[in-house]
């Protein structure tokens, strides 16, 4: 199993996860971060002086698979996601030895 | 003639500072109903209008307003830059000094405006708003206020249609609800609206602002009394009365139908019974309170439920809120208003005098179609200039960072200073 | 016979819109202590009071308080729906027109009750709440306030105990406190207290509120003077220095005790020294306010630290603060009340009049055993016809989702529109 | 001799109630600037003061400010403990009780000090701070104020300079802003500063501070008339169009420079206008309060602006907006000031009386050595006995913690208690 | 090494802590996060409309442990933070090639 | 190509950056966490009571770099956070099969 995790725009959560669903996935899991990339930030200003920030807000979507839907699930976000302007952010794909579900102790491709 | 006395002036002092504070009040509770990323935006239209309109309030806007009335329209401009307007009494407010009852109509001024700002909210263009603020407080509010309270041709002057108004639900509730409808015809939608579900940031923020609306709006119509009287009771009364009212008004619906009270829904309510009360509290007994500010909140939810069905985007709600509860305000005042309440108003349609009500539906009608067209105006013309709307790019990072270069909320760490 | 006037009217107007603030104020004051799951189903506890108990009290509340006496016991239905209650003055209060009496008094009738949400905060079920409030305000808060303020056996009216209290500290604080016990008693604790630590999710929030109900006080006892004059400085100045003796009444054992000063601290003990001195704002010189919210600040911050050991679950400390500091302030008056300050209170203990002390006891007594015995029929009442408790599930999920289908914080996204 | 008057007394009450709120106000405004870790520590400063302040000037403060002159230097013991200050009305307020009077004087008192903890946020020690405030306000609050208000050599009584004040320019603005400047130079910067931006955690509770400051401001500039009068009016107006003004004073300039008009460059806007019209709110026309507002924004605008350049770290710019604003204010109240607006006033300079202009100068700069100088000794002083700085470890760790022991925010879960 | 991450119920956090604790865990991460599983979301109302909300919030817990402990871990999360309802979450097992700890530089297993 | 993991303190997140920075590192993510081990927490104080906190405010940074970058990124971290007290926090390193660029699909260490 797979565990793709993606940073992408906020805005675009809610598009990736209806495409995350149409490939089938029934499960994953979103958190808040900040990114540091290519976009560079922003300058905020304060009373006068400026401020450089670095960081964006992005979101993380973490979604377990089967190694046979991985290609899809890239697929998926990649399309959803984009924008084709800078900060579009990444997916990576880290190997998962084993999954289980709490609620049953279910193990494996079954417990997703 | 009546003489100065301190407790009416102290009251006006009082119910002015009460007023002023609405509009921050405003700014919240529309600050906590949109996403993160836009609440700064939404804060400063109304906290700016603190700044710019009281400045062109005090150069033209009173003047225009309270003036010496010229031909039933407008103001003269013998009140231009508060000349002469000092410690001694004015025709409108005898027992107070004319400065008091001045500032105390620049705080209707002030957030008027800026109760246009929840229409378009998440998607209007600083600079613009700018643009229109000034203008709109001009050429609309001045005329408006007026011809309903300056000695214009809807009031009670003499050959006036004398509607009653008695705290403002044409001049400033039916007046920003139909400009904001304007604004969101001109303007459009938000992006993702309305499939996505654009959510409120903070609810607590939202229940905050309602509260201090509430507060303030004693002042607003208690002091619309323009003396610490029996008249200001009636309507301190009839305000609180119509607000609590209203909430049920609007829990009871939404109970039934969607099997949850909402706090926002007990939040808008109140709002919307606040709304429906301004024009009658001062005229109506309080048991006509608490049906008018139960319809108020009962009408408003209907309408906003059935906005996804009409398929604009009133962001924030102010046409169903301020224009439909201005509306059902002014209409019902015209039918429970009565003198044996206030011997300066009138009687109403249940006291055996159709022709109020009538008057209350002209007073509507001419509000609505000069405020409506100016509107329009208003934003051609500043669209033309500046630009009204904020590029598809600025609305998804959010007015706070593209309007303003601010964060609303900040976690440690992540910035530089830069030497400039 | 004292004539109608501007100024007390302006003050008591500006007093009932304090008051009506405090509402909001404990709303966030008590929202900011739960955890944010239930922030809002806190908040709403409070806000829908301001809409309920408003209308209840106008239809039947106010009548039952200040009706015409009937057998020292209740007032009679002379005032139902306000009938009559207009502008001429009602000899509770001569100086200032009958309504604004009538607001400045419903507007303690609003929060009483809301301050009772705070010992089951984060676990009543909304329809149960809404149904206990309707009740207990009827049958427990009206005939209270009335044996105290409206010609009841507890008040100074002929026959009468002739008990002080200047501004509730029975009425409001310890009927409040008392009805709290009940419903812990009878509701039970939350799930994982006390082995968890069940920490407030936002102290600011803690700040605003107390702050909020610090300024409102200001209405509430030195409004109680019924007019602007010296009395009201009296009170007004004895409520501020209880409040703020109690902030160093509190946070001093606790810095030695804890070897930490908390925010919360100085915030719980401000509003346990205004309980405090509720009963005895207009009776006592300075010095012994700043003793009596010194006492109330200490005993309450005591009685608290001990809560633990006692092992019931009093959410957000409604019995330590209001039922403690209310019968700390209601004995002191007792002790420190002086025909000095105002010749139409009493001498207490200290200028030589046990007596008074004991009418005080009596006071307590008496609404303390009919508060707990009304409050638990009610509370039995209601929890057989719709439950007072919610589920488990629901508990564990808070109240917000469960109870109003609403979330206080909401990040971008995730959300879609059902078309209904 | 004039008589009391209710209606003055209902305005000095509410007047009271308002300055009380602004101490939370500032709390808020401060906490929301400050990062998340110290929020907290930042409220509590000003918290605290309402407490312990209020205490100390009901037993020494008052006296030694508004007691009878001794060498036109500081007031006799004649009021400790508030002997005698009862219904009575008092010289200085002839119309309303001595004790409202000295209640709306003791909210000054609080709020003064509580302005300097801003310039050393995040860093000070709590211990430290309590020895500093107590001292403080007894050493250096109540002989300025004694100076300008109660009867000593910078005011109007006979052989004094006859500086003008309305409503505490000198006494609350420069007074703290010096001292503010003393703490700075004391205890140094914060670690990180200036290379890493310190970001405000909470912009829209910034807002909401400045808000209720303004709010506030009508009770102190407006209750500084001590009567519901045409002056009280004037200085309402003078008020509201200062801070109006100030809000376009400030963003002009930063929009130009930044493109960016900022959410709190417009909340400091406000509040430097509000400072700069302090005292001259009862002096000048209305135009002139527009100017002098303008002013006080833009000008603060460029101190602040320069900070990074000096190299101090003045944390949230008390010197920037009290200390500049306040001698912007100063000054130009000995330019526009008119004898045609207030007759127990002056003419300024541009009124054909440089004199004036003098005689501000000279309270400024008496002011301003005295209050630094007493300042840092009393800093030394509580810096040997108790600290003034919290260790680097501390520092880090954030004042809530480190100070109080409590986390303002916090997520569910994750503490048990400990059974003590 | 392994990577335990356990999506789990907020209110069960402190009782996955404590269990956690008792098998001889030293250390642990915790990162608030939403979910979006069987378990469907809620409906939220807002002026009178509904919305569908998919995420629900979930507390994330990561563990860094020995192999010969995983069993232990996986163990006694799934026993502390089953409820027995839909949504009590996953646990997802990685590999880790390294850890170090920051203060001494130590690496390995030590490092834990 | 790795993922490095990084437990630190806020207050550090800064100097962090800033030395990642300087050895050529063109992107991270950085969360919010809350973390527990050995620093222990803290007590708070409560209306009277005491309660023990375990959890103390961590800031996660992650990394993903290349093989050859990984050395460099871990040393970079190690000496950015460090204060040398408990607490400091914890550097994992976890492997990482694939990465795309969203915005170009660009995949590998291009996507970096
Ligand atoms: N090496 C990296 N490790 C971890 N996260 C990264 C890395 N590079 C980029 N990111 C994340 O991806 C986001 C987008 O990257 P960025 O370089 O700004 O633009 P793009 O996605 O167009 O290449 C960043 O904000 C950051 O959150
Ligand atoms: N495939 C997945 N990838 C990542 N996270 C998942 C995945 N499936 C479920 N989750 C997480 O687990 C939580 C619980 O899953 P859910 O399907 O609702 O119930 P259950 O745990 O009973 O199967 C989700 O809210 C989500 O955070
Ligand atoms: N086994 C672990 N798994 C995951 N995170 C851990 C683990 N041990 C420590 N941490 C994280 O590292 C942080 C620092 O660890 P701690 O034991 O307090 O001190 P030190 O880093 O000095 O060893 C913890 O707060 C936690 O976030």
């Amino acid at each position: 199993m797979k565990m793709v995790s993606a940073i992408v725009k906020p805005f675009k959560l809610e598009e990736v996860k209806e495409a995350l669903r149409v490939v089938g996935i029934q499960g994953m899991t979103v958190t808040e971060t900040r990114g540091f990339g290519r976009q560079r930030g922003h300058t905020e200003v304060y009373r006068g002086s400026e401020y450089q920030v670095d960081f964006v807000p992005k979101v993380k979507v973490d979604v377990i698979c089967d190694d046979d839907q991985l290609a899809q699930v890239v697929d998926a976000i990649m399309t959803a996601a984009r924008t084709g302007k800078i900060g579009d952010g990444k997916i990576f794909v880290l190997p998962v030895e084993q999954v289980y579900r709490i609620r049953t102790g279910e193990m494996g491709p079954d417990a997703l | 003639m009546p003489e100065m006395d301190t407790g009416d002036t102290a009251w006006i002092l009082a119910s002015a500072a009460l007023v002023m504070f609405m509009t921050p009040g405003l700014a919240l509770f529309y600050g906590g109903l949109v996403r993160s990323k836009n609440v700064l935006g939404t804060i400063m239209q109304s906290f700016f209008a603190l700044g710019l309109v009281s400045v062109l309030f005090m150069m033209f806007g009173y003047t225009l307003a309270f003036g010496t009335d010229v031909g039933s329209i407008i103001g003269g401009l013998d009140f231009a830059f508060l000349r002469g307007v000092g410690a001694e009494p004015f025709a409108n407010a005898p027992t107070i000094p004319h400065n008091v009852y001045m500032i105390f109509q620049m705080m209707f001024a002030v957030i008027t405006p800026a109760l246009i700002t929840g229409a378009v909210a998440e998607r209007m263009k600083f600079k613009g708003y700018v643009m229109f603020l000034a203008l709109w407080s001009i050429l609309v509010y001045s005329p408006v206020a007026h011809w309903v309270w300056g000695g214009g041709w809807l009031g009670f002057a003499e050959g006036g249609v004398a509607a009653l108004d008695f705290a403002g639900g044409t001049v400033v509730h039916i007046n920003a609800g139909i400009a904001a409808l304007a604004c969101i015809i001109y303007m459009g939608k938000r992006k993702g609206y309305p499939q996505e579900a654009i959510r409120p940031h903070n609810v607590p923020m939202v229940i905050l602002g309602a509260s201090i609306l509430w507060f303030g709006w004693f002042g607003f119509n208690g002091g619309s009394a323009l003396g610490a009287n029996g008249l200001a009771g009636t309507a301190f009364v009839a305000t609180h009365l119509a607000a609590a009212a209203a909430i049920l008004g609007w829990l009871i619906p939404e109970w039934i139908q969607h099997k949850a009270p909402t706090t926002i829904g007990a939040a808008t309510g109140a709002v919307a019974g606040l709304v429906a009360i301004t024009p009658a509290a001062g005229f109506v007994e309080p048991w006509a309170a608490v049906l008018i500010g139960f319809a108020g909140g009962l009408v408003c939810y209907i309408f906003v439920s059935l906005k996804p069905k009409l398929g604009y985007d009133d962001s924030l709600d102010v046409v169903g809120v301020h224009f439909v509860g201005g509306i059902v305000g002014a209409l019902l005042t015209g039918v429970f208003a009565t003198l044996a309440v206030n011997e300066a108003g009138a009687d109403g349609l249940l006291y055996g005098n159709p022709g109020q009500f009538m008057k209350q539906l002209i007073a509507v009608v001419a509000t609505v179609v000069y405020s409506f067209v100016a509107s329009m105006v208003i934003l051609f013309v500043t669209d033309k200039l500046v630009g009204v709307r904020v590029s598809e790019d600025d609305e998804q990072m959010g007015l706070d960072l593209s309007q303003h270069s601010e964060t609303a909320y900040t976690a440690e760490g992540g910035g530089t200073s830069i030497h400039s």
